[in-house]
């Protein structure tokens, strides 16, 4: 086992163990630091995916944004309702959740019954991409190409982006400003 | 190297929780963390069979997309909780249903 | 908007400029010199901060800190305890058989003070009982810094009377006033007889 | 095995350093504040209070550490490590010297922007974990506020990226100086890549750049909760803030971290637009001041000494500017330096292509 | 030697760009600007005279030498290329030069002149973008952008016209000129797409180059004579000649410096410009038509002019004389002389204007101060301005002389060229041709009489005004530098030396040699002695007859309420005729159309509603009870499942979530069972 499969699987174990508690965590404020947690092993599986700028921008938009915004959303929402809302669920296992475990863990056989009998390296497009050298070293740094494929390849799609998450701005300004007379 | 499966595997894994989760919360805001969690796993997977794309570079470049578009909603969608809770003092999914029949 | 913003930065400039003078004029020092004197404000430059235990401010000669008594000169009248706000004059009198002496302005003295203790923790510094005092006995000096290591200490006893001499005292005035009592008895009894 | 001790012995050394650091950035802003106010600061505990520090660290690490009984005692105890990792791991990709470096990154630059921003994340636990309303209101506070200045400070950098035309702080600093590959023009007139020093620093190579630059120390001191950007700890409206409930050890964390963020905002100032590790003498004719100005040492001393007039101005602005209100701050960010930064970027990209 | 010209080429080409460009950003510039700002004045002020610069330079370099032509693709329908680009030859760099340098001493006026104006700065937004308009339109090679610009110009003017908003008649006559210069650009637009339709191209170098198309191969004479037509309508609209003129003299609405700027120098010899480019087109028929209608126009001009009292409307229609003049010198074949007379007038009508504009400043500033209630433009008021002003006096008889053509002046070399080559036209012909070259005597000569009659009136004998209150007193004056410069800047260009060495033989004047002569006429000596002798001695009589007239009050050769004299007054009853030929029976057409709308059409309509709601009616009673009923029924069934179907709309979200993945889940069990 060499470094980085050891790596991978440390990574791969925090992501799926702090991704459980968020699942059955009772209290909402550590499920929420916990998911920061998720979210920074999954960064680290994304660089050991030979895609450190995925990774950086990872840890800058929801490290740095979403999570910052989720918390502050919750603060902002009451801390009596909140308390109400950790009192209610008292056990992981109630005969409400029981549909959810099921059909998630349906899913999660089906997707792994998918994976299995999946031959990866076998399929027409890999192979013909490791022929091409078409695969990411190690020491490749990509930035440069995903840059110039922004701004020639993805144009379309990145302005599109941008005027969506304009929009999305300046949506969220509007539905969350202060109406008078409300 | 690790295989391209185990980041599957992974991310398969990732997403029946944030299914779960999204499921059976109780409160908008863990939905919401849900909701990201199996967003993140899409994006694992994009990453890791982008390994295979080196000259476009679409996995990774739609896993930029993917993150930039799970800011967007958040935004909107924390918006929406807020107005939801100045509204009905409360942001538990089940108690919201005024839109029912 | 734009005038705000040149604004703000040409004022910050300034203060920057004015806090970095003084930054580089810290190697001077003031000179220490007393609160009355003229230029005592118009030191504009150098740190005033003055380490005490080896320098001091200077204060006036005639300032109102800690208060002394010259027990030879007090009369044991009580005034200054009867005037003090916070009562921290504490003062015994002894009666004396006879008028015992002077004070320096040729008031007889007539009592002895048996005890005469002035508690400094209480004392804030009024100086009424200066004023009362008939004979200027009880004054306030412009020393300071009493520092001491025990509250107690900070009562101090101005009596210069050991307690055996009190005790002494006492016994004669006793002594005093059983004769005279008993004069006064007698007097009575040959009065009575008379009549 | 060695080539992970190297980086254990780095990372203890960098640590050490900040700690270092933090003991006498604390002894010289008391210092400094006493001046600038006319006192004279500590004087006693060694010679002219040099030991001062030292002793309040001893004294704040045998403290009892105090947990209030109504925090969420995970957040709590975890707010000061994550505060203090996400500062300190900045240092891991900045130069300090021509091939000096901890981790030479290819996305250095990218790298710190996105790891400080989860000190954000740590202040947030710090003020939710304390369960006191002071806290929580500092912690938003500074969580908006790093969040807002984050963008000029951004796109500040992004000016400097686009005309360096890479992400890495080491490639970054050789090319603000005489061993630059490329050619490097004063102005965008004269061409200095022999002269080197001062003159081929980015703020000359690109005169937009001093005003990124400004714009860029301007968000730091906010993004370092450092006066006149220091309303999540207003001492007078807040007690202290984020950190009102924290003592001892955890307290000194929380110390140790800002005046490590202090370090690293003007270390990464430095390399983007003064010259990182380079001299600011030039060559003059015959007279090669730049050329035996250069050299690992050389660039660890100009490194340091840059960074400690930033330091020394960050310190010298708190005891100066009186603290800016919120609307001020968010519209001094808003409306003053975000226009002016993409005003910056804009005038890179000009310059990148028309001029050098 | 090759790279070299090719350099100076791109430089040259480059320095006309530059040229078209400059107003056009003091046009954005000033526009940006507030409306009364007061650099905006020399921000354009400036633009104009780097222009000008430019265009002196671009000059230098093209004239008499090879022409520049550079051009570009601008976009491709279909297999057909168009090219857009810059032409610079002899015409258009002399017409490059001459706006600009016609344009500069009107801004410097300008800036003086409406110095108190709140809206100074949109002034200047229009004067430069009608700058800009232009000089574009000179230098374009291509008949889109040259139509594009031709509208430009006629929309800049409309502004300019209507710039004194508030006032009514410039409204109107705004309107008016507008709506005269649209049916111009009708006839243009339709010769631009005949003349593309026949010869599949834009390119005015590749249709009217020395190599040109148009004269290679003719198109069919229909098409051809439509053609002309159209363009004939663009020329008269624009140069403001016979049935289409009489916009021109309401145009004076506008500020004075406008008017001499565009409605005397530039603007109007787009007209005459456009011949120029369009020259090979015409047939020799048609150059004839084109001579008669301007030999026409410059005589009822001229004899308008000499009754008219606004001082204004006697400088236009001395411009639409002068215009008459140049047209008809086109249609005679004098190609060259029409143009030189295109130069010298645009200095000398501009230097009137400015003149004019002085005058009337200064006499509106009396009558503010005295509150008098005359017409500030009436010379009819006016009198003695001459030892107050003489700047302006001597300006006035300058360039009343070179209006005149007398020797000596830039206009007695434009001016005798065109009479003499109209003579030399009409040798050998019969008498009708002859009358062309007699009328332009007799219109020359009426000019002599229209021009003495308004300087004399305006500067000589006493100010009349002075009788309705004697306490007034003359103090009017030059006014300041920014009158005096431009008022010697043109005086000087309208004196020969400019054109010419010789001041005697138009044939020498550069201008003239420019052009390559088209029509060969034959040289008929006499004339070339006789025909100046003759003008100008007739002319001075009839100047000196004015004088006696005006001063020493002998009686008019007409009397007042004659039928001519009124003919004159009246303006040839242009306008009353216009209203009764055609503004009335288009109102009346309209109103017949109306009663028809209303009453007929209007009835049928009504008639089939009223079919329509008998049948409705029908329809409505099968609709309740047929259809309804079959809908009713239907209903009923759909609110049973309905009702049954709410129960699991229960507005939970996740409860939705839950079904759908649930149903997703199962097609993937399903899926992977089959397979």
């Amino acid at each position: 086992m060499t470094m980085v499969q050891a790596m991978f699987y440390l990574m791969g174990f925090i992501t799926l163990a702090s991704g459980l508690f968020i699942a059955i965590s009772k209290n909402l404020v550590r499920s929420v630091f916990m998911f920061f947690v998720t979210l920074m092993a999954l960064a680290g599986l994304y660089v050991l995916a030979l895609a450190d700028f995925i990774a950086i921008t990872q840890i800058v938009v929801y490290v740095g944004g979403i999570l910052v915004l989720i918390v502050f959303a919750f603060m902002l929402s009451g801390r009596e309702t909140l308390a109400n809302l950790q009192q209610q669920q008292s056990k992981f296992i109630r005969i409400k959740k029981l549909p959810a475990i099921l059909l998630a863990v349906l899913f999660f056989i089906v997707m792994i019954n998918v994976l299995f009998k999946t031959n990866f390296d076998g399929l027409p497009w890999i192979q013909q991409a490791i022929a091409q050298k078409n695969t990411i070293g190690t020491n490749d740094a990509m930035i440069g190409n995903i840059g110039v494929g922004l701004m020639t390849h993805y144009l379309l799609p990145f302005e599109a982006i941008s005027i969506l998450l304009m929009m999305a701005l300046v949506g969220a300004a509007h539905i969350s400003r202060k109406e008078k007379g409300i | 190297m690790i295989s391209l499966s185990d980041f599957l595997i992974v991310s398969a894994g990732l997403f029946c929780i944030g299914l779960f989760v999204t499921l059976t919360k109780r409160n908008a805001i863990q939905i919401l963390i849900g909701i990201e969690l199996m967003l993140n796993a899409a994006i694992l997977n994009l990453i890791a069979f982008g390994k295979y794309d080196r000259f476009t570079n679409s996995g990774q470049t739609f896993a930029l997309f993917a993150i930039v578009l799970a800011a967007a909603t958040t935004a909107v969608a924390l918006a929406i909780i807020l107005n939801v809770y100045k509204k009905y003092k409360t942001i538990d999914p089940d108690k919201t249903d005024q839109l029912k029949d | 908007m734009f005038r705000n913003f040149i604004n703000g930065f040409i004022t910050t400039w300034k203060g920057l400029t004015l806090t970095i003078g003084h930054l580089f004029s810290s190697h001077k020092k003031r000179q220490i010199i007393q609160v009355s004197s003229d230029n005592y404000f118009k030191q504009m430059e150098g740190t005033n901060t003055i380490q005490y235990p080896k320098q001091e401010l200077p204060v006036p000669e005639v300032g109102r800190y800690q208060l002394d008594v010259e027990i030879d000169d007090c009369i044991v009248c009580d005034l200054c305890a009867k005037v003090c706000p916070v009562d921290c004059i504490d003062i015994e009198a002894i009666k004396a058989t006879e008028a015992i002496g002077q004070t320096s302005d040729g008031t007889t003295k007539r009592l002895y003070a048996a005890k005469f203790d002035i508690d400094m923790a209480k004392c804030m510094y009024c100086g009424l009982c200066t004023i009362v005092c008939p004979t200027e006995c009880i004054i306030m000096t412009n020393q300071y810094d009493r520092t001491v290591f025990e509250l107690k200490d900070l009562t101090y006893e101005f009596s210069d009377m050991t307690a055996e001499e009190a005790a002494e005292k006492r016994a004669l005035l006793e002594k005093q006033l059983a004769e005279r009592q008993a004069a006064k008895e007698a007097a009575m009894k040959q009065k009575g007889g008379g009549a | 095995m060695n080539f992970y001790l190297k980086y254990f012995i780095v990372a203890i050394g960098l640590f050490a350093f900040s700690g270092f650091f933090a003991l006498f950035g604390v002894y010289a802003e008391r210092k400094v504040s006493a001046f600038i106010q006319d006192r004279l600061g500590p004087t006693e505990t060694g010679k002219f209070g040099l030991l001062q520090t030292l002793a309040d660290v001893i004294k704040l690490l045998i403290k009892e550490p105090i947990i209030p009984a109504a925090a969420d005692k995970l957040l709590f105890m975890m707010a000061p490590a994550i505060i203090f990792v996400a500062v300190y791991m900045g240092f891991a990709a900045i130069p300090w010297a021509g091939g000096l470096m901890p981790a030479n990154l290819n996305l250095g630059l990218y790298y710190i922007f996105a790891i400080l921003s989860v000190e954000t994340l740590g202040i947030l636990m710090a003020g939710w974990g304390s369960n006191n309303k002071y806290s929580i209101l500092g912690a938003m506070r500074s969580a908006a506020q790093i969040i807002s200045y984050e963008i000029p400070a951004g796109f500040a950098i992004i000016s400097v990226v686009m005309i360096a035309q890479t992400l890495n702080l080491q490639t970054i600093s050789t090319q603000q100086g005489i061993l630059s590959a490329e050619h490097s023009k004063f102005l965008g007139i004269w061409d200095v890549s022999t002269n080197g020093g001062i003159l081929s620093w980015n703020i000359f190579r690109a005169p937009h750049l001093i005003v990124a630059f400004i714009i860029y120390f301007i968000a730091s001191l906010a993004e370092s909760n450092r006066a006149p950007f220091d309303i999540p700890e207003a001492e007078s409206e807040l007690v202290a803030g984020f950190h009102t409930e924290f003592t001892g050890m955890r307290f000194a964390f929380v110390f140790l971290a800002e005046y490590s963020m202090m370090f690293l905002v003007s270390m990464i100032a430095v390399v983007l637009f003064l010259g990182a590790w380079n001299t600011p003498l030039p060559n003059i004719g015959v007279v090669n001041l730049a050329d035996w100005t250069t050299g690992g040492a050389w660039g660890i001393l100009w490194t340091v000494v840059k960074v400690l007039v930033l330091v020394g101005v960050q310190i010298w602005i708190r005891w100066t500017v009186p603290r800016f209100r919120v609307d001020q701050l968010m519209n001094l960010c808003w409306k003053v330096l975000t226009p002016l930064a993409f005003i910056c970027m804009l005038v890179s990209g000009v310059w990148r292509l028309w001029v050098m | 030697m090759e790279d070299f010209l090719q350099h100076i080429d791109t430089l040259t080409i480059n320095f006309a760009l530059g040229a078209v460009i400059m107003p056009l950003l003091a046009a954005i510039v000033n526009r940006c600007l507030p409306a009364n700002s007061k650099p905006s004045g020399w921000i354009s002020t400036l633009a104009i005279l780097v222009s000008a610069v430019l265009s002196i330079f671009v000059f230098a370099k093209v004239w008499n030498q090879h022409e520049v032509h550079q051009q570009q693709v601008w976009f491709t329908i279909g297999n057909t290329s168009v090219y857009t680009g810059i032409l610079l030859n002899n015409l258009s760099v002399l017409m490059l030069v001459l706006v600009s340098l016609v344009a500069l001493p009107v801004h410097i006026y300008s800036t003086a002149y409406m110095k108190d104006d709140d809206r100074y700065g949109r002034y200047f937004v229009y004067l430069s973008f009608f700058c800009f308009s232009m000089l574009a339109l000179v230098v374009v090679d291509n008949l889109v952008l040259f139509y594009a610009f031709w509208e430009l110009v006629g929309f800049s003017s409309y502004l300019l016209i209507g710039f004194w908003y508030t006032k009514p008649k410039a409204i109107i006559a705004n309107k008016k000129a507008f709506i005269m210069n649209r049916i111009g650009d009708i006839g243009l637009l339709t010769a631009i797409a005949i003349l593309f339709a026949s010869y599949h191209t834009f390119d005015i170098e590749q249709l009217f180059g020395a190599n040109g198309v148009v004269k290679s191969a003719a198109i069919s004479s229909n098409w051809q004579y439509v053609a002309c037509i159209g363009l004939f309508l663009a020329v008269a609209a624009k140069s403001a000649q016979f049935p289409l003129h009489t916009w021109l003299p309401d145009a004076m609405e506008g500020p004075t410096s406008i008017s001499a700027l565009i409605h005397a120098a530039t603007m109007v010899a787009a007209g005459v410009f456009l011949l120029g480019r369009f020259y090979p087109v015409f047939t020799h028929d048609e150059l004839t038509i084109l001579a008669i209608i301007g030999c026409f126009t410059a005589f009822m001009a001229a004899t308008i002019a000499l009754t008219q009292n606004d001082l204004k409307r006697i400088l236009a229609y001395s411009t639409i004389s002068q215009l008459g003049y140049m047209v008809m010198a086109m249609g005679i074949g004098a190609y060259s002389s029409s143009l030189f007379h295109l130069a010298t007038h645009a200095f000398f009508k501009c230097l009137l204007f400015l003149v004019a504009g002085i005058v009337i400043h200064e006499v509106q500033h009396m009558k503010d101060e005295y509150n008098l209630h005359i017409d500030p433009q009436n010379i009819l008021y006016m009198g003695g301005l001459r030892k107050k002003m003489p700047l302006t006096f001597i300006a006035s008889v300058v360039g009343g002389l070179a209006l005149f053509g007398f020797p000596l002046t830039s206009g007695y070399l434009s001016k005798d060229g065109i009479l003499i080559q109209s003579f030399e036209w009409a040798e050998g012909k019969d008498w009708l041709h002859k009358l062309i070259p007699i009328g332009a005597l007799l219109t020359s000569w009426l000019t002599a009489f229209y021009i003495a009659r308004l300087v004399i009136k305006v500067f000589f004998g006493e100010f009349k005004a002075a009788q309705f209150d004697p306490a007034i007193k003359l103090h009017v004056s030059d006014g300041k530098w920014q009158y005096r410069v431009p008022l010697v800047l043109l005086m000087g260009c309208s004196l020969f030396p400019l054109f010419s060495i010789n001041p005697i033989l138009y044939e020498k004047a550069w201008i003239f040699n420019g052009f390559s002569v088209i029509t060969a006429l034959d040289r008929v000596n006499i004339y070339h002695t006789i025909l100046p002798l003759l003008v100008n001695l007739v002319g001075v009589i009839v100047m000196y007859w004015a004088y006696a007239i005006y001063i020493k009050e002998k009686a008019l050769p007409l009397p007042e309420s004659g039928f001519l004299f009124r003919f004159s007054y009246r303006e040839w009853y242009f306008d009353k005729i216009y209203q009764k030929v055609i503004v009335l029976p288009v109102i009346a057409l309209s109103k017949f159309t109306r009663w028809f709308d209303r009453n007929i059409l209007d009835g049928f309509i009504h008639l089939l509603a009223k079919i329509g709601i008998g049948g409705s009616k029908i329809a409505e009673w099968c609709d309740r009870y047929l259809i309804d009923g079959f809908l009713h029924l239907l209903a009923s069934i759909t609110l049973g499942i309905g009702n049954f179907a709410r129960r699991f709309q229960n507005g939970k979200v996740q409860y939705y979530l839950f079904s759908m993945l649930a149903i997703i889940l199962a097609v993937f069990i399903f899926k992977i069972l089959i397979y």
